[in-house]
């Protein structure tokens, strides 16, 4: 039957963008978004003077229409003043977007489908740490270059990236095993608070925690040991809900979970030599992109490694029967173990991570609410899945950014979206899929 | 003609279970559908008691109500169409006394309820023993004496069994047939049965259908039907 | 001073537990019915309180107050209940029909996304309306504090007490000896199969909605006569913890909510005062601010030691994933 | 020595005594059945030898060791394989996966291994593939490897648990009702499937079956159990031709409708 | 220096919540802004005219979103400075992103040492509560001669926490160690006080101090009233924002609180500023609305100061701060301000009683020395 003969006209067109993209790997996106950010870095600026931008866009013009969308909606309700003339702004913007962005990104994209599979398959004949290394170090010049035109985006994408991490963390726990767990802020606030206390307890004077016992020079080179030790101490928190969780399951286990987060929150409030409910500041400015880009890749990888193997399966067989698990030699406490620590581990470095960054920790922004977007970011992207952790954590950050000249607003739009998305994918945007690292590097073939 | 169903196509998303079938029942009277695993003998019990949707084209009468215009529970209620399913599906969590009551939510002759739960307890002494136990934690062949008897409950005109000797012990698969035989004398029930043991449903039956693959490829008296060669090749076991 | 000092506190626990009480009522109606964790309830709560505030505003308007009062204080409340149960009934249908009946299929955590979204939804709706300033809720009953023995309770603690307490007996009764109790347990077990035994699901689903939130906002007058600020969040931490109570209690089980309400307001009222007197006994310097870390604490460990709630029945519903 | 060996167990559930003195011996290569009405604690036994649920009284020792009070996954690791009866599988698992996840315990890597892609973890799941997809053969399911479970037709569905129990390498099997909502033709294939399984590995089966046939065609004894406690035990034909067993579980045959 | 105009523009970023928690406050200041720019949308600097343009932007009542708003106010929308945020939980660190950028900025209300200290670039226009702390107390020991105090505060919240802290220790320094005789805390969000004021019921107390905010107030009264407390009660700056007296009605009336205007009686340009505000938004500008309107005066006044913008925004930023910190006497509707080597404002605090018809009527001024 011809499949494309009962297809909406906008969903053939759908089909038929998705065919002009399928023979270009990883290597062709790269190589197409850098030749963007380049073309942006020399052009950008030049051509948002041209177009009467009042700057260049920063969030792909999304920023820039909602901005304009923002004064139509005060003008409709408020009666707020209104420039028509900044209405121009949603074309240009778009304009700018389709210069910079999508012309250049197709025409790359399909022009270098030869010689990007060549050298994908090229690299293939390595082993698979070369090609790694490779196509990250390109997604890492891409980033950087995007990054490097405005601070704004500089911080949008490094908090952007922490969020990628936070969410996977949790995907262990709530999508892999499929325990509902509400204590992921508390493993974050714990490696927050360990990783400065490491950081400004050893290395910098400070009001709260007192003088530098180390100034060395080169103290920098301890954040990762300053990372680690956050996150093995929010491993160490996640006993308290991992013991429990070998008897108790479920919504039970949610509760103690979240009893385990308020404790967390109360204990911080209440810890004096920790700054208290005022928090420590002041944390040295180690968390550059280049760091978090490496801690994350790294957090994904072994992340996803763990949740191919069999022993990572094991999660998912918990997750589904778990009398039939254990009937198959499965030691379900090690594998909740594992999920629990594994997964606060890694919240743990994300909280580090979003402590030196921000450069300020306190208890407040570990609170239910936190719960309440890593959560969404969770269900969003899809459960059981690294892709969808990648998408839901990155457009819920990205929206929240963009959709910030809606002011109230945005409030009402992404939840809306968020409920549109929950009916008609229930799973999230893109549950149950397995993130293969040699697939994502490796040529497409395509006949 | 109590039922009477005109090609009825089902399908789940993609997969198509159902092609078009028309089979018809008549009062009181017991039919069964026999079939391979996955041949869509569910499929025909659920599209009768409306819990999945059918398509376009279908047809579907009882006593000449239009079946189709029916939500699942006013089949119930309405037309004393009730379906046992397949693996019983009880409410584990109910006592076996609240699974019968239950099943009279939108009975309105209050009085004859009692007598029915009487008559229940009577075809199955062992659901009198247990009455106040949790029907989750009984045993197969007790569960599946009460999704009877749930049935039985709620209204009586036209049973649809889907496989109700799965897991039975011979003994009681033998007791829950006689039970169902007599229900069926007693009370004028008609019986759509879907079967995996196709010799004995045949002979608990008058008339059957052989379905496969979404298409009924087959129709007939029973007795007619348990002794053609292709259907005793099939499903008799040789 | 011990003495009292001790049925001082157990007062205010009383009426600090009835609050989350009733809210942990709501949530495990819809909870024991559809399985499902209605995040959105704390904000129904709050969203009654607030319907519960016009409705006051108007009757008030309407019957007048102070010398030119038409009506008594006590019957204006009766019937800013009474009124404000029913409307906010709808809300929680709207809710039902919006939020969760599409998902009934899906996982049960999709379903708990959506109603914390919905329940951003109500907040920020709020916001936009009321411009998210605090409201006064006014004072239906004037207050009489009695002073019992060196021991201070109000009448509106009283009758708040005996309001929960008499709403637990009441829903206890629905759920476990009516039809439309059995109705509601059954569809928690297995929905599926619940149009098969002539249950009306549809209708089953909404009535617990519309029960539960009649009770979010029974329990929102409530607390705006016993705290007569509102604010539009004032629904989310409260919500959280009657969330605690809820689960706490056993699930599906109407009177291990209430209970474990009750318990949740004694734990988070009494360890200050036992803060206390530990200070005092061992001359300790512990602060009362210890208190969520404390109480928090308890519950873990009762959850560690009764895995399945303090009433809950041990049966594993399935999980839907 | 027998192989599988429970003496004096019993185990009660509120006031209801579920098994009594249940004694069992089951030596290398034996293929035992265990028939008897509903209810009467088939599955409870399986659930006490497997290590679900503890008894409350006697013991069960499997190669020589006392295993009572082991955690299942321990006794699977052991060499106690079992299927179940309402077939427990993974939802969201492909076939193949089924099959591997069995072989969880025969692996080395650790969590390291796991977390870190190291050559010994690529080694051995490869050799876990491989291994699988050779018992994916043997029960004729390997076309399907790719495939959620929850996909395949009833009998396929049947035949993964039984190769995924089998893939643990157990001396001893227990198989809960395998024919259950089988049609004949698919029934006989089972008892095919057994038989070769059987022969291939010399392996014990302990069977509970409803389903006479398959007891005839398979078991060398059979133990026949009413309200918890063994009620006669001997040869297929022995137990079906007991008065007691007929009165109680297999009724005067052919009742005319 | 893209668009034709923006060279004329000057642009003022306000880092405030107008969702979250605390919407009110936002509004407030958005209030008072948009009051400023009605009034004066053009300023002359150094000779040439530019029109002024405010961002507002939201940063939710979070400490995370207060820093992501002044990094995007500062490198995306390119600001000359930035007013707020208001809260000191918010103003602490985003007063670290102002300063690494080297962009002014100006708290108007947080009152916590930490949101200046060390940052040059940081600024504030209300006094601090090391000073507010002993007023306070003094307060309580001269004019309601109490001799032990109990306090309740929120302990997750900076602001009540510190200011708690420093009343106590300036009460402990008059009355001697252990006079403040039960010092009670609770967290944010919580409504019910029973318990703690069980206990102070119980110490023995002559005065309650209540450092917190106006929607708490309320509740707070409510609870001591109903345990039968009738001695006086002692507030904070924080009472005098949002609609306390509509929400506390009379249960409020006859209490003290230390705060940085008396809008009751206020004269000249004060109360010019206050009639405009009610006559524009039907209501009597809190704390934070005049607050707002100072720290604003000063970021314009100091602009002017600068004799003349470069164009090149990082210079004029660092111009900008240095024309604030030497400013000197600038009169503003909260009192006349000078700032010290930190950034912080000598001002004089205002004792306000609630009068019988529910005004804040001025009872004492008390400055530093
Ligand atoms: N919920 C469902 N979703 C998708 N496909 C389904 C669903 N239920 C049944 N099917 C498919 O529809 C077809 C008919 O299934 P049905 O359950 O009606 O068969 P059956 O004859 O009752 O088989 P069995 O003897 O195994 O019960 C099968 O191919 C089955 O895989
Ligand atoms: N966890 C439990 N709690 C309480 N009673 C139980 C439990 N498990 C089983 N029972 C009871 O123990 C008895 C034996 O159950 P079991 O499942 O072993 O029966 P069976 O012989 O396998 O029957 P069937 O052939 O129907 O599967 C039944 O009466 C059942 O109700
Ligand atoms: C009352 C508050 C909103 C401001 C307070 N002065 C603070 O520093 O946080
Ligand atoms: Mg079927
Ligand atoms: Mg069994």
């Amino acid at each position: 039957m011809d499949q494309t003969a009962t297809l909406h006209p906008t969903e053939g067109m759908f089909l038929r963008i998705g065919h002009f993209f399928k023979p270009v790997p990883l290597m062709g996106y790269l190589a197409g978004f850098l030749v963007c950010v380049l073309w942006e870095q020399m052009a950008g600026d030049g051509l948002s003077a041209i177009l009467g931008l009042p700057k260049m866009p920063v969030l792909f013009g999304i920023l820039t229409i909602f901005k304009v969308v923002a004064g139509v909606v005060n003008l409709l309700i408020k009666g707020d003043a209104f420039d028509w003339a900044t209405l121009v702004q949603i074309p240009t913007a778009l304009v700018y977007l389709t210069v910079i962005y999508l012309v250049p990104l197709t025409l790359v994209c399909r022009l270098s489908v030869k010689p990007a599979n060549a050298l994908a398959r090229f690299l293939q004949g390595f082993p698979l740490i070369v090609t790694a290394l490779v196509q990250l170090g390109l997604m890492y010049a891409v980033l950087h270059i995007w990054a490097g035109v405005s601070d704004y985006r500089l911080i949008t994408l490094k908090l952007t990236l922490i969020a990628v991490l936070f969410t996977l963390s949790l995907n262990i726990i709530n999508g892999y095993m499929g325990e509902f767990s509400c204590s992921h802020p508390g493993f974050m606030a714990i490696g927050a608070y360990m990783t400065s206390l490491f950081t400004v307890g050893l290395f910098t004077s400070d009001k709260v925690l007192g003088d530098a016992v180390f100034s060395v020079g080169a103290a920098y080179l301890s954040f990762p040991l300053a990372l680690i030790f956050g996150g093995i101490m929010a491993a160490l928190g996640a006993l308290i809900v991992a013991i429990p969780s070998f008897k108790t399951r479920g919504d039970y286990l949610a509760i103690i979970s979240l009893a385990f987060l308020f404790i967390v929150k109360s204990f911080f409030e209440n810890m004096q030599s920790l700054g208290g409910s005022r928090g420590i500041g002041g944390q040295p400015n180690w968390a550059t992109l280049p760091v978090i880009f490496i801690t994350v890749a790294f957090g994904v990888w072994t992340i996803n490694n763990f949740v191919t193997s069999t022993m990572g399966k094991a999660l998912n067989a918990v997750r589904d029967d778990e009398t039939a698990a254990e009937a198959m030699t499965v030691d379900t406490r090690k594998t909740k173990m594992a999920a629990f620590l594994f997964g606060a581990f890694w919240a743990g470095v994300a909280g580090g991570l979003l402590a030196h960054v921000l450069r300020y920790v306190n208890p407040a922004m570990f609170s239910v609410q936190k719960l309440a977007e890593v959560l969404a970011m969770v269900y969003f992207g899809g459960l059981n899945s690294v892709y969808g952790s990648i998408v839901g954590a990155v457009s819920i950050s990205l929206l929240g950014e963009a959709l910030r000249p809606l002011e109230i607003l945005k409030w009402i739009v992404i939840p809306l979206l968020l409920i549109l998305v929950m009916v008609y994918r229930p799973t999230g945007l893109i549950a149950f899929k397995e993130f293969d690292v040699r697939q994502v590097f490796g040529p497409k073939e395509v006949d | 003609m109590l039922l009477n169903v005109e090609n009825l196509r089902v399908s789940y998303g993609k997969i198509k279970a159902l092609h078009g079938i028309s089979f018809k029942i008549d009062a009181g009277e017991i039919v069964t559908i026999i079939g391979a695993n996955g041949a869509g003998k569910s499929t025909t019990l659920r599209a009768v008691s409306r819990m999945v949707p059918v398509e376009a084209g279908s047809v579907m009468t009882c006593m000449d109500q239009d079946l189709l215009k029916l939500p699942a529970d006013k089949v119930v209620s309405q037309l004393g169409i009730t379906h046992v399913p397949e693996g019983r599906r009880l409410f584990g969590n109910l006592t076996v006394m609240e699974n019968l009551q239950l099943a009279t939510f939108a009975r309105k002759d209050r009085d004859n309820i009692k007598k029915d739960i009487r008559r229940v307890f009577e075809i199955f002494p062992r659901l009198e023993e247990r009455r106040s136990q949790p029907s989750g934690t009984m045993s197969g062949g007790e569960q599946q004496m009460l999704a009877i008897g749930r049935a039985f409950m709620s209204g009586r005109r036209l049973m649809l069994l889907d496989e109700p000797s799965m897991g039975l012990s011979p003994l009681l698969m033998m007791n829950v047939f006689q039970a169902l035989k007599e229900i069926n004398r007693q009370e004028g029930t008609a019986i759509l049965l879907v079967e995996q043991n196709a010799r004995l449903a045949l002979k608990f039956s008058q008339k059957g259908y052989v379905l496969e693959n979404g298409n009924l490829v087959l129709e007939g008296n029973s007795e007619t039907l348990i002794n053609d060669p292709e259907v005793r090749k099939a499903y008799l076991g040789g | 001073m011990t003495l009292n000092f001790l049925m001082q506190n157990l007062i205010n626990a009383l009426q600090w537990g009835s609050f989350y009480a009733l809210i942990a009522l709501g949530y495990s109606m819809v909870y024991s019915i559809l399985m499902l964790f209605n995040f959105a309830h704390g904000d129904i709560f709050m969203v009654g309180a607030y319907i519960g505030l016009g409705v006051a505003l108007g009757l008030l308007s309407l019957f007048g107050t102070g010398a030119a009062a038409i009506l008594p204080g006590w019957l204006l409340l009766v019937l800013t209940i009474l009124i404000s149960m029913f409307l906010t009934a709808f809300v929680g249908i709207i809710v039902e029909r919006v939020g969760y009946r599409p998902l009934r299929e899906a996982p049960r955590a999709s379903a708990a996304i959506t109603g914390l979204m919905i329940g951003i939804i109500l907040e920020t709706s709020n916001i936009l309306f009321l411009g998210g300033s605090r409201l006064k809720f006014p004072q239906l009953i004037q207050s009489v504090t009695y002073n019992i023995g060196g021991v201070y309770v109000t009448n509106k603690k009283i009758m708040i007490v005996l309001v929960s307490i008499g709403l637990m007996l009441a829903l206890h009764q629905l759920i476990s000896h009516t039809k439309w109790g059995m109705a509601m347990r059954a569809m928690a077990y297995d929905y599926v199969v619940v149009p098969l035994v002539g249950v009306p699901m549809n209708t089953i689903a909404a009535m617990t909605f519309a029960i539960g939130s009649a009770l979010a906002a029974a329990a929102g007058i409530l607390f705006g006569l016993a705290y007569p600020v509102l604010d539009p969040y004032m629904g989310v931490s409260f919500g959280w913890k009657a969330f605690v109570a809820a689960i706490l209690g056993g699930r599906g089980s109407i009177m291990g909510a209430c209970i474990a309400g009750f318990m949740l307001g004694f734990i988070e009222i009494m360890t200050v005062p036992a803060i206390q007197i530990m200070n005092r006994l061992f001359s300790l310097n512990i602060g009362s601010n210890l208190r969520d870390l404390i109480a928090y604490s308890i519950v873990l460990v009762i959850l560690i030691f009764r895995p399945h709630g303090l009433f809950g029945q041990a049966y594993s519903a399935k999980l839907r994933l | 020595m027998p192989l599988l060996h429970v003496t004096d167990m019993s185990i009660n559930f509120g006031g209801l005594q579920a098994v009594a003195d249940y004694h069992l011996s089951l030596d290398p290569g034996q293929i035992t059945g265990l028939i008897g009405p509903n209810g009467a604690g088939k599955t409870t036994i399986f659930n006490l030898i497997t290590g679900i649920y503890r008894p409350t009284k006697g013991s069960v020792q499997f190669d020589g060791q006392e295993i009572t009070g082991k955690k299942p996954n321990e006794t699977a690791a052991m060499g106690l394989a079992r299927t179940f009866q309402e077939m427990k599988l993974w939802r969201h698992m492909t076939v193949l996966e089924h099959i591997k996840m069995a072989r969880y315990s025969k692996l080395s890597y650790g969590l390291l291994g796991a977390f870190l892609d190291t050559p010994r973890r690529r080694r051995e799941e490869r050799e876990a593939t491989e291994l699988s997809m050779e018992y994916l053969k043997m029960f004729a399911v390997d076309q399907f490897a790719d495939q959620l479970v929850v996909n395949l037709p009833y009998g396929a569905q049947r035949r993964v648990e039984m190769a995924r129990a089998m893939v643990i390498e157990p001396k001893v099997l227990l198989l809960d009702e395998p024919t259950v909502g089988m049609t004949p033709d698919e029934m006989m294939a089972m008892i095919e499937v057994v038989r070769k399984a059987h022969e291939r590995f010399n392996l014990a089966i302990f069977l509970i079956e409803h389903r006479l046939k398959v007891v005839h065609e398979l078991c060398q004894h059979v133990q026949a159990l009413v309200f918890g406690r063994v009620l006669v035990e001997g040869t297929p034909a022995d137990v079906q031709n007991h008065p007691k067993v007929i009165e109680a579980y297999i009724g005067e045959q052919e009742v005319e409708f | 220096a893209i668009d034709a105009d923006a060279a004329d523009t000057i642009k003022i970023g306000f880092n405030i919540p107008l969702t979250g928690d605390n919407p009110d406050v936002g509004a407030s200041s958005k209030n008072s802004a948009e009051m400023y720019l009605k009034k004066k949308p053009k300023i002359e600097v150094g000779g040439k005219s530019y029109d002024l343009t405010f961002i507002f932007d939201d940063n939710e009542y979070k400490a995370e979103s207060a820093v992501k708003v002044s990094t995007k106010l500062i490198t995306e929308e390119g600001v000359l400075g930035i007013i707020g945020p208001q809260s000191s939980s918010q103003a602490v660190p985003a007063g670290d992103v102002a300063n690494n950028y080297a962009t002014p900025m100006i708290s108007p209300w947080s009152t916590n040492p930490n949101t200046t200290l060390d940052r040059p670039y940081v600024f504030r226009g209300c006094f601090l509560d090391p000073f507010q702390g002993p007023v306070s107390a003094n307060f309580a020991t001269d004019e309601l001669s109490a001799k032990k105090a109990a306090v309740i505060y929120d302990i997750a919240a900076d602001y009540p926490k510190g200011l708690a802290e420093f009343f106590k220790a300036a009460f402990e320094g008059i009355h001697g160690p252990g006079s403040v005789v039960a010092f009670e805390s609770f967290t944010t969000g919580d409504k019910d006080f029973s318990a703690q004021m069980t206990n102070i019921m119980m110490s023995g107390a002559d005065v309650v101090f209540v450092p917190q905010y106006y929607s708490e107030v309320p509740l707070i009264v409510r609870a001591a009233k109903e345990m039968g407390w009738t001695k006086p009660i002692l507030g904070s700056d924080s009472w005098g924002s949002g609609d306390l007296m509509g929400l506390c009605g009379d249960d409020c009336k006859g209490y003290y609180f230390s705060t940085h205007y008396a809008a009751a009686g206020a004269k000249g340009e004060t109360k010019a500023f206050i009639d405009e505000y009610t006559a524009t938004y039907g209501k009597t500008p809190d704390d934070v609305a005049a607050l707002t309107w100072d720290a604003l005066g000063l970021m314009i006044q100091a602009i002017k100061n600068t004799g003349g913008l470069s164009g090149d925004i990082k210079a004029d930023r660092t111009k900008v701060k240095d024309a604030l910190a030497s400013i000197q006497n600038f009169p503003g509707i909260t009192g006349g301000m000078t700032f010290t080597a930190d950034g912080d404002p000598k001002k004089c605090a205002v004792v306000v009683k609630i009068n019988d018809a529910g005004q804040f009527e001025f009872f004492k001024s008390v400055c530093p020395k």
